[in-house]
């Protein structure tokens, strides 16, 4: 893999940059791979390089349908944060931040990861009382949240004007998140994506995949894509959003209903925020991104949708508690908003998990997957290899549904 | 934001509406399901790129519920439930 | 006043919540009611009673407080038959009466509803939404009544001030 | 005043109106009616703001919303971010400044950076900064970017709105297509709102001088506004943007200048039956080495500049295009007295009658555009012939270029319909409509004014939303105009040394497109993420189509293939303020009171929010009590002689019907159908997951009425729970459900003082435990009201809850008060009662059902009756049991040491240690009656750990508690039921 640095940098300039490296290769498509992983997201990408690099598996294609790092990876506001409630969740999670914190050098390619902790802007005392509880429960696995005055929350956040003890909702305190940070998310489905490819997985766009194909046993089998046929003993879904579409096609159900997330980021502004807003109380988040831009997120739409939409009411509620806490922003400009789609569980959490089709794995049920993308792919990658679940995503599995015992993360926070 | 047909008031915005999900199997005799098709009736739901049947309740119209078939895609109304004498 | 209207908080009128079938209710309140309106969400006056067909098998029937007492004993909602339901609930709706030239303009500030002449006619009155809230709306002369749950009424008093506000 | 650059006549500028302006601190003046552009061409300013990344010197380009460069910061009151000078309107007294620069817009220390522009290609922080640590970097990289600083402050005077309108016809755009739509359909009696984005009505037309029917086709315009503006069916916008168009047809819109002077700006989300989208199209650029320079601009607004404002940008002036339409500017400019050295156009032939409109005036084929000298300002071009690469220079002060017109797609493109690219136009068009929507005129790619008007009557007539099908009569005769082009998506830039822009905002060149392309980045958004093109201010209005050309062409597939990147709302940025619109301060969420909440706040009570909205008091210090003091006075008070609290906020529910039996056994886990009239029951309801969902009493009124009370919090999902289920398992069911909830409110006097007080108050309801027992209504009067008194209780004391209407509320309180003194009645908030219930041991939503337990965990398995065949969640409990698992349990904590407070949430783990966790306290408090700190907690196997130790596991230190039953006070429940 070429290396990336100040020096090739200097080089190749004066070259006129016309010696850069391909970031990946556009190979044929080959009639059979030993895994094929469909959709080129942030998890179909880091379970494609973590089987390369962790297990030595390289025979392996991800197959996209559009472009590579599209879907929800092009689309999420980049928070990367554990401070989760369940036992079962917060190691995974804190796995993930400490893989995203050494990213940039293990992939050679500038994830531009900016520790910037997040601040939990809190309004009630039944909130407070839960997030006692969530750092108290977080600290047993070292990831750190503290609680902080009011004061305190206006010196990290000076643009918080509202929100004082005459407000319709006045802040009582708040929780510092110091794990928490953001980062590029073009670059880490780049920096994936270059780096598999440098190990021999081969990336194919454009290459949509129409049907799963089992053998008579039932096994899986391999796909069906508008190429042709791809076989494969292995394959894994990594489709937030269309995974039932997928799998339905091997007549496998699961439990999950597809919904639109939506975000918006206003004009681009000299710094003003340095840290990650979450107000989950009045239901909005931010970050300001390096470009200067606020990256604004809020709640979900609650109807079942695969139309990448913006519901007015959904934004101009997420608006609303911005400006609540923020006056000074009502002047400021909206520059562009944009949705996603993601399959949500009953209970929310993910599945992570072989299915009941041998060889048919699943990675979906991701409210918030852009921070499990590290962890997300090592562990998926771990049950691809080994064929047994990786101690960190066991609680995730499929079977939890059979006897209805769910992780309830409901509520985390509005910064999914 | 939707524009609903409700039944009894007519086309309604969204906001006056409360999502009740997509239509799945009815509620089964417990009594007289496996629990697999028990977890089955409480977990699956369909969800289709496309024409799907779902719930809603008219909460901040005239109180009831109905069903209608939308496209999952295109966001489009398909059906509407018809109306009220 | 950025709009010329006169807004009031009404104080209670007496409020019966109705349900049943069209033909049982009918029949149980022919003696005090002579009809009933049939066109969903509309309403029809009688003297200055008004009778509102707000749902399914659901009506509201809207007098002056002072006629509480008579209409209680003359609808009997503790003893009338099961399959009709009479709950009085005269203190569960705070009345706003919005009048003026701009009364249209500040209902259309407050509720996504259709107020175009060929949507919401003189007898419409049915429930949708004001300020978010489940509300009650009817005209009213030239302008617009509408009530909200009792309790969201100083929340809505503030929300009209924001609206009219300098 | 005297402006440098303004033409002695002419324009849509009012000259008696002249107005002073500063920009960068000193001062100038233009007219009413300028924008901020034009008024600083007139006053020949031209170095307006620095580029994102090289600082290079930038000037206007454009004349309205596609302008891609001239960012500036408004000052003081207007301060808003960034403003492109081409949009804003001059004021009196406006304030400007550059952005992006420093010391100075013309000297800017910051372009050092184009010295060194050759290590910092596209992309370059994906390869560098990596090296000790990003945070190294990163504050540099964050103050260099972000162009203009943040408004400090909420606008100083008046408010925003939005407002909901619902019509037959939006019209968007009145241009010629746009004001002819608008004209037939209002003609037909329909409802109409026509928006436009201008200041005038017009579009194109304000600055192109056309005939419609022998006379200037302003004369048209402005009789079309005048016929409109008496009819009272069409609501008529300008100053006004629609940047969204939401699905079914919904469309948003802002409006800037509102009649009623204190709304700042105004929302309007328009419901419209049919959509007409005449946005009109917007001129690109061509791409040539220094096509950034001040002085270079689009042609199409130096003729606006010329008409429309009467600016003269330039003296000396060559045109560089590829397409027709610069030629019929040719005549107004000369009028404005602007010498034209040479067209220079990149096509080999052009027709003759275009050539005609050159009036003599140098045309020069086949030829190029290959170089622009002058730093901040053009000097003279390079021009290169196609044909033997000879060079020629051409001394000039401006550099007007077209590289033809993109029609205004957006729109269409976002209610989901699609485009197409069109080799005629050499740009896309809409395509397939997916909503009841159409394009007219130059946005659906149809560009000269009859063919325009002919479109639009075609594409309208027999169009009905209304009564009346749309129809046209009478002539509508044109000034002859043709249009033709031949695409230049990039030229041979080999060895080139000078930046070709292709987003002169965003500083992306011809070498950076190169660069993604070389790197692999080939689907075009890797090429717009990769080089961040068209991803600025003006979202690459004028540049985006060129890229895309350029990877067409570099790939050598067709534009369709390469396809678009998504067109996203908003159309042009809109201020936040005026989409929230005035939901704000107090109204910013619903809040609810009771009618004792102005009583609660007179005597001190320590008001918050509490579920669903409600305000209510969580304690009433007297003096400078603590928290505890004033809590453990209140509990005090219950348990020794007798308190009050305002329960208004339960959820209260009459339900009537045959069926309403069966219903509630349904629901609840327990039988209820059971009960006699005036008896009622303690009852759990579930999911039919088998979770709890709410808890809450029911009583029996008579055989087929009946009442039920709910959480405060949880009321309105469970009204949705009873009529889900009534609509769809059991639509046989006679079931009539009344929401009652503000029908009654309720005042619980609770205490073993609490008869006495009954008494003290007068009823005629006799309220001896005899004759009134535990869970028991009776219908009366107390202090002559009429009233309906429930014996439960929520402390464990004796209680009576008395209900009233709301009317009546405050007087019943007052009464208590009063009568209660003698016995030192206090207000009770919910912090007392939550104690109270903690050492009752009673379940609290949201502390012990904490959305994953059942019944049997909190040990009230007894509620689930065994009987009923089936209710509400009794499956699935049975099923999730079935395996055994271990389940965590609800259990009492008393700490060993009885000062201990433990922090509720508190996790538990084994012997305190580092692990996982075995359960958590879901609620600790000082126990007045105890005099200590009692506690429940969620424990797993807890049921079987009384007696045991567990250890709460703080950060740095572990409490260790006694497991106990979880009930601490009146352990058989004696007391309520005396």
């Amino acid at each position: 893999m070429q290396n990336y640095s100040f020096l090739s940098l200097a080089r190749n300039a004066l070259t006129g940059h016309k010696n850069w490296q391909k970031a990946w290769r556009s190979p044929p498509l080959k009639e059979k791979y030993e895994v094929v992983i469909i959709g080129a997201g942030g998890h179909g990408l880091a379970t494609a390089y973590y089987l390369a690099k962790e297990f030595g598996i390289t025979d392996v294609a991800v197959l996209e349908r559009g472009w590579l790092g599209g879907g929800n990876v092009a689309r999420n506001t980049v928070t990367v944060r554990s401070n989760y409630l369940r036992d079962q969740s917060i190691p995974f999670y804190v796995k993930s931040v400490s893989l995203y914190e050494g990213l940039t050098k293990n992939l050679n390619f500038n994830m531009m990861h900016s520790k910037r902790t997040m601040v939990d802007v809190v309004h009630n005392y039944p909130k407070m009382r839960d997030l006692r509880r969530r750092q108290l429960t977080m600290d047993i696995y070292n990831s750190t949240y503290e609680k902080i005055s009011v004061d305190r929350v206006r010196q990290l956040i000076p643009a918080l004007t509202g929100g004082g003890a005459e407000s319709r909702l006045p802040i009582i305190g708040g929780m510092v998140h110091k794990d928490a940070g953001v980062n590029r998310h073009d670059a880490v489905a780049w920096g994936y994506a270059r780096a598999a490819d440098a190990l021999g997985v081969e990336m194919h766009q454009r290459t949509a995949v129409t049907s799963l194909l089992r053998a008579n046993n039932g096994d899986i089998h391999g796909v069906e894509t508008v190429k042709g046929p791809v076989k494969a003993k292995k394959v894994v879904v990594a489709v937030s959003g269309h995974t039932t579409t997928i799998t339905e096609t091997a007549s496998l159900r699961l439990p999950l209903r597809t919904m639109n997330l939506t975000a918006f980021v206003s004009e681009p502004i000299k710094p003003i925020v340095d840290v990650i807003v979450n107000c989950s109380d009045l239901g909005f988040y931010f970050s300001q991104s390096d470009k200067g831009e606020l990256v604004i997120g809020g709640a979900p739409d609650s109807a079942q949708s695969f139309r990448r939409d913006i519901k007015q009411h959904v934004f101009e509620d997420t608006v609303g508690a911005m400006l609540e806490l923020f006056p000074s922003f009502k002047n400021l400009k909206l520059l562009r908003q944009w949705g996603g789609h993601l399959d949500i569980t009953p209970d929310a959490s993910p599945i992570m998990d072989e299915t009941n089709v041998p060889g048919l794995f699943v990675t979906a049920g991701w409210w918030g997957g852009y921070k499990a993308i590290p962890a997300g792919g090592l562990t998926m990658a771990h049950h691809v290899a080994t064929n047994s679940p990786h101690p960190l995503m066991e609680a995730f599995s499929y079977n939890r549904f059979k006897n209805l015992d769910y992780i309830l993360e409901t509520g985390t926070t509005t910064a999914r | 934001m939707l524009l609903i047909h409700c039944p009894f008031c007519k086309n309604r915005n969204e906001t006056e509406f409360v999502y009740g999900g997509p239509v799945g199997a009815n509620r089964p005799d417990p009594n007289l399901v496996s629990d697999e098709e028990w977890v089955d009736y409480l977990t699956m739901v369909p969800n289709p790129m496309g024409p799907v049947y779902e719930r809603w309740w008219h909460a901040r119209g005239c109180d009831q519920w109905f069903i209608i078939c939308r496209d999952t895609v295109t966001h489009e109304i398909l059906e509407n439930p018809s109306e009220e004498p | 006043m950025t709009y010329n209207v006169k807004i009031q908080r009404k104080l209670l009128n007496a409020l019966f919540d109705i349900k049943g079938s069209i033909r049982d209710v009918k029949s149980y309140l022919k003696e005090c009611v002579k009809s009933l309106p049939v066109k969903p969400s509309s309403y029809i006056t009688q003297g200055n009673w008004k009778i509102l067909y707000v749902g399914p098998n659901h009506w509201i029937l809207l007098a002056p407080i002072d006629q509480e007492q008579q209409l209680v004993s003359s609808l009997r909602p503790h003893d009338c038959p099961a399959s009709i339901s009479i709950v009085l609930i005269s203190d569960t709706l705070t009345f706003f009466h919005i009048d003026g030239p701009d009364a249209f303009d500040i209902i259309s500030i407050a509720s996504p509803i259709n107020l175009n002449a060929d949507a919401f006619t003189p007898e419409t009155a049915t429930f949708s939404e004001i300020f978010g809230l489940k509300a009650l709306i009817f005209r009213h002369g030239d302008g617009f009544q509408f009530a909200v749950d009792q309790s969201f009424g100083d929340m809505v008093s503030n929300y009209l001030d924001l609206t009219l506000a300098n | 005043m005297k402006n440098l650059n303004r033409l002695e006549s002419g324009g849509r500028i009012d000259r008696s109106k002249s107005l002073s302006f500063s920009f960068n601190g000193k001062l100038y003046y233009g007219f009413e009616g300028d924008t901020l552009a034009s008024a600083m061409l007139a006053n020949g300013l031209h170095v307006i703001a620095r580029s994102f990344k090289y600082h290079r010197p930038r000037g206007i380009i454009g004349s309205g919303v596609e302008d891609p460069a001239s960012l500036i910061e408004l000052l003081e009151e207007e301060a808003s971010g960034n403003n492109l000078c081409t949009n804003v309107k001059l004021k009196e007294g406006l304030k400007a400044k550059s952005i992006n620069c420093w010391p100075s817009v013309d000297f800017d220390v910051g372009a050092v950076v184009q010295y060194f522009a050759k290590f910092v290609p596209a992309g370059f922080y994906y390869k560098t900064f990596k090296w000790p640590t990003w945070h190294l970097f990163e504050p540099f990289i964050r103050r260099a970017a972000g162009l203009a600083s943040a408004p400090k402050e909420p606008p100083k005077k008046g408010h925003f709105e939005s407002r909901n309108a619902h019509t037959d016809f939006l019209i968007i755009g009145a241009g010629p297509a746009g004001l002819l739509a608008t004209l037939m359909a209002a003609r037909s009696g329909a409802k109409v709102f026509l928006v436009d984005q201008n200041t005038e009505a017009g579009g194109s037309l304000l600055s192109l001088k056309l005939n419609i029917n022998q006379k200037p086709a302003m004369a048209w315009v402005e009789s079309a506004v005048k016929e409109i503006a008496n009819m009272s069916n069409v609501t008529h916008l300008q100053d006004s943007t629609a940047w969204a168009y939401r699905e079914h047809n919904l469309v948003i819109i802002n409006e800037r200048e509102v009649e009623n002077v204190s709304i700042i700006e105004r929302s309007w989300r328009v419901r419209a039956k049919n959509i007409i989208i005449a946005t009109g199209a917007i001129e690109r650029s061509l791409v040539f080495p220094n096509n950034d320079r001040p002085g270079v601009m689009l042609a199409s607004a130096v003729l606006t500049f010329v008409n429309r404002y009467s600016v003269k940008p330039g003296d000396n002036m060559v045109l560089f295009t590829n397409n027709d339409s610069v030629y019929s500017y040719i005549k107004d400019l000369k009028t404005a007295g602007i010498n034209i050295l040479a067209i220079v156009d990149s096509r080999k032939h052009i027709a003759s009658a275009v050539l005609a409109e050159a009036q003599n005036v140098r045309v020069v084929l086949n030829s190029i555009i290959r170089n622009v000298n002058g730093y901040k300002k053009v000097n003279s071009v390079v021009v290169q012939s196609l044909v033997d690469k000879e060079l020629e220079t051409i001394p000039c002060d401006l550099l007007a270029h077209s590289g033809g017109w993109n029609p205004v797609v957006h729109l269409h493109s976002q209610s989901r319909g699609t485009i197409k690219f069109n080799d005629r136009i050499a740009s896309f068009v809409p395509d397939q409509f997916i909503q009841n929507s159409i394009s007219i005129g130059a946005c659906n790619g149809t560009f000269t004014l009859n063919e325009i008007f002919n479109e639009t009557k075609s594409l309208l007539c027999g169009v009905s939303a209304h009564s009346k099908p749309l129809v046209y009569e009478g002539k509508l005769e044109c000034s002859k105009q043709s249009y033709s082009i031949e695409a230049l998506w990039s030229i041979d830039l080999s060895k080139e040394k000078n930046k070709a822009f292709f987003d002169i905002q965003n500083d992306v060149t011809h070498d950076d497109i190169q660069l993604a392309l070389t790197e692999g980045y080939s689907n075009i958004e890797h090429v717009k993420r990769y080089t961040t093109g068209g991803m600025g201010f003006d979202q690459g209005k004028t540049g985006n189509v060129n890229i895309i050309g350029m990877v067409a062409k570099e790939q050598g597939i067709d534009l369709d293939d390469v396809g678009t990147t998504t067109f996203r709302s908003p159309f042009i940025p809109v201020s936040f303020g005026s989409i929230n619109g005035v939901r704000e301060g107090s109204v910013v969420l619903p809040f609810r009171h009771t009618p004792i909440t102005k009583w609660n706040l007179e005597n001190g009570a320590f008001m918050y929010e509490a579920g669903a909205r409600w305000r209510r008091p969580g304690y009433f210090p007297i003096g400078g009590e603590s928290f505890q003091q004033a809590v453990n006075r209140e509990c005090h008070a219950v348990r020794t002689g007798v308190g009050v609290y305002d329960g208004s906020p339960l959820g209260k529910f009459e339900l009537k019907g045959e069926n309403v039996g069966e219903f509630l056994d349904l629901i609840y886990t327990n039988i209820i159908s059971s009960l006699e009239p005036g008896n009622g029951r303690y009852g759990l309801m579930l999911t039919d997951d088998g979770l709890i969902f709410d808890d809450g009493v029911a009583f029996r009124i008579d055989k087929h009425r009946w009442f039920i009370s709910t959480s405060s919090g949880h009321s309105d999902a469970v009204y949705q729970h009873m009529l889900k289920i009534l609509a769809f398992d059991h639509p046989e069911w006679d079931v009539k459900i009344t929401n009652i909830t503000n029908q009654w409110n309720n005042a619980t006097i609770c205490g073993p003082l609490a008869r006495k007080l009954l008494k003290k108050l007068e009823t005629d309801i006799a309220y001896d435990n005899g004759s009134f027992p535990f869970m028991t209504f009776r219908e009366g009067h107390i202090a002559d009201i009429p009233a309906r008194i429930i014996r439960v209780s929520f402390t464990g004391e004796l209680s009576f809850e008395i209900n009233v209407s709301p009317r009546n509320m405050l007087v019943l309180w007052e009464r208590i008060i009063e009568e209660g003194t003698e016995f030192g009645i206090l207000p009770v908030g919910s912090e007392a009662s939550h104690v109270l219930r903690v050492e009752k041991g009673f379940l609290s939503l949201g502390h012990e059902v904490d959305g994953t337990v059942d019944p049997y965990d909190l040990g009230m398995d007894w509620l689930m009756s065994k009987k009923k065949l089936d209710y509400i969640g009794k499956r699935s409990v049975h099923l999730r049991r079935s395996l055994g698992k271990v389940r965590k349990e609800l259990v009492g904590l008393l700490p060993n040491n009885p000062n201990d407070a433990i922090p509720e949430g508190a996790p538990i783990t084994p012997d305190g240690k580092k692990v996982a966790t075995e359960g958590f306290t879901t609620a600790c408090v000082w126990s007045v009656v105890n005099e200590r700190w009692v506690g429940l907690a969620l424990l797993e196997n807890g049921h079987n750990r009384h007696g045991e130790e567990a250890c709460v596991r703080m950060k740095d230190e572990i409490i260790r508690a006694k497991i106990t039953k979880p009930v601490f006070h009146d352990s058989d429940g004696k007391l309520l039921r005396s």
